[in-house]
């Protein structure tokens, strides 16, 4: 793994403080940070938890591949992306993106496109459970 | 050939469990085989939507399946 | 105050985590943040320091006016401004910036539209420190 | 009639204080102002290009200076 780029997915509860201080370098400007949250509703129904499982070999190298993508595409310094697999609660982080650049404009476009390109390619599965039932989310588009 | 496929989120909530060996004929593509999972597993219908990685690397439906593949069905996304 | 805006002007280190907080919100499907840090260099030059001095009472008022129009524009749920007076080394924090919304489109908009706006409008001065002599920063534009 | 006048960042230094008291006639306008400056502070060349906020908001260069007006120079901010 690159220098520059801080990849997790695991099971224990995700922090934001590691992830900028892995960014953080004394010549950036600004580090842009995504943090995903548990919703407590989807489509009007109230979600009670969520439980996200993963291909976890392959994602691991998708979100390398984002990283380095973000990387060549934008000027920025280090990203860090870290993923939580497992049960989550409403308000528990699953995601956490942080990029640092000299000047902000560059972290601001690599985190959302990093958190964009993570939804569309990482192989990363949601359930929602709620009161009467789990679903798979997305899984009929 | 055999051949071991990979199922993950609401596939394997059809097929029933994680992961599978098939006993392929050669020069089959990922088309080919898709044909066949819908056909063993009447539950797949979405299936032909769904991408397909060879060895953790997405490929394209003519994509030729070799020996020693592990074949991973990936119906679509949710992380994040 | 309103109980959807967070705006600080303090010589005490400005806490990420506080910000999180109080935007996060258990019906936010996620959180941007921008987090400013002295840089190392500027124009090539060393710098040893910052500080930040304000017009405070004035200061607040537009900081509280940027969140104010990040609210009206964007689809957004809350957001914090805190902003660092007085001295800071490098690494340090001068401005954090967190914002929660359902969609996370919305986060990183209103995210980028506070910062920009803040270093366009809000009467707060930078002055570096070399180790030759000071400066305020643009202060002949 | 007295207007005191608050002094910010480069200004503050150029002045050498944070703030001054000054005896203006009636009906002047903030450029009328800006000029009695750079008459009185010869360091003051760049303050045509300073922002000006009378009572903590942003003013216009034809803001019509009243009693109790509490005036700032706001130089090129710099915070973020």
């Amino acid at each position: 793994m690159k220098e520059n780029i801080s990849i997790k997915l695991t099971t224990n509860k995700l922090r934001l403080q590691e992830c900028i201080d892995f960014v953080q370098d004394n010549s950036c400007g600004g580090i842009a940070t995504f943090v995903g949250t548990v919703r407590n509703h989807t489509k009007g129904k109230e979600v009670k938890q969520l439980e996200f499982s993963a291909y976890t070999s392959m994602a691991i190298k998708e979100l390398q591949k984002i990283a380095e993508q973000a990387l060549d595409e934008f000027d920025i310094l280090k990203i860090a992306i870290h993923h939580a697999e497992g049960l989550l609660q409403i308000g528990e982080v699953p995601v956490i993106i942080a990029v640092s650049s000299v000047h902000r404009g560059a972290s601001f476009k690599a985190c959302e496109y990093a958190i964009d390109t993570l939804k569309e390619t990482v192989p990363i599965w949601k359930k929602e459970y709620f009161k009467d039932g789990e679903v798979w989310v997305n899984a009929h588009p | 050939m055999n051949i071991k496929t990979l199922f993950f989120g609401v596939t394997r909530d059809i097929i029933g469990e994680g992961s599978a060996i098939f006993d392929l004929n050669e020069d089959l593509t990922i088309a080919d085989f898709q044909n066949i999972l819908t056909k063993n597993y009447s539950g797949l219908t979405d299936i032909k939507s769904f991408a397909v990685a060879v060895n953790e690397e997405y490929v394209t439906e003519d994509y030729k399946i070799q020996e020693n593949d592990i074949i991973a069905i990936i119906p679509p996304v949710s992380g994040g």
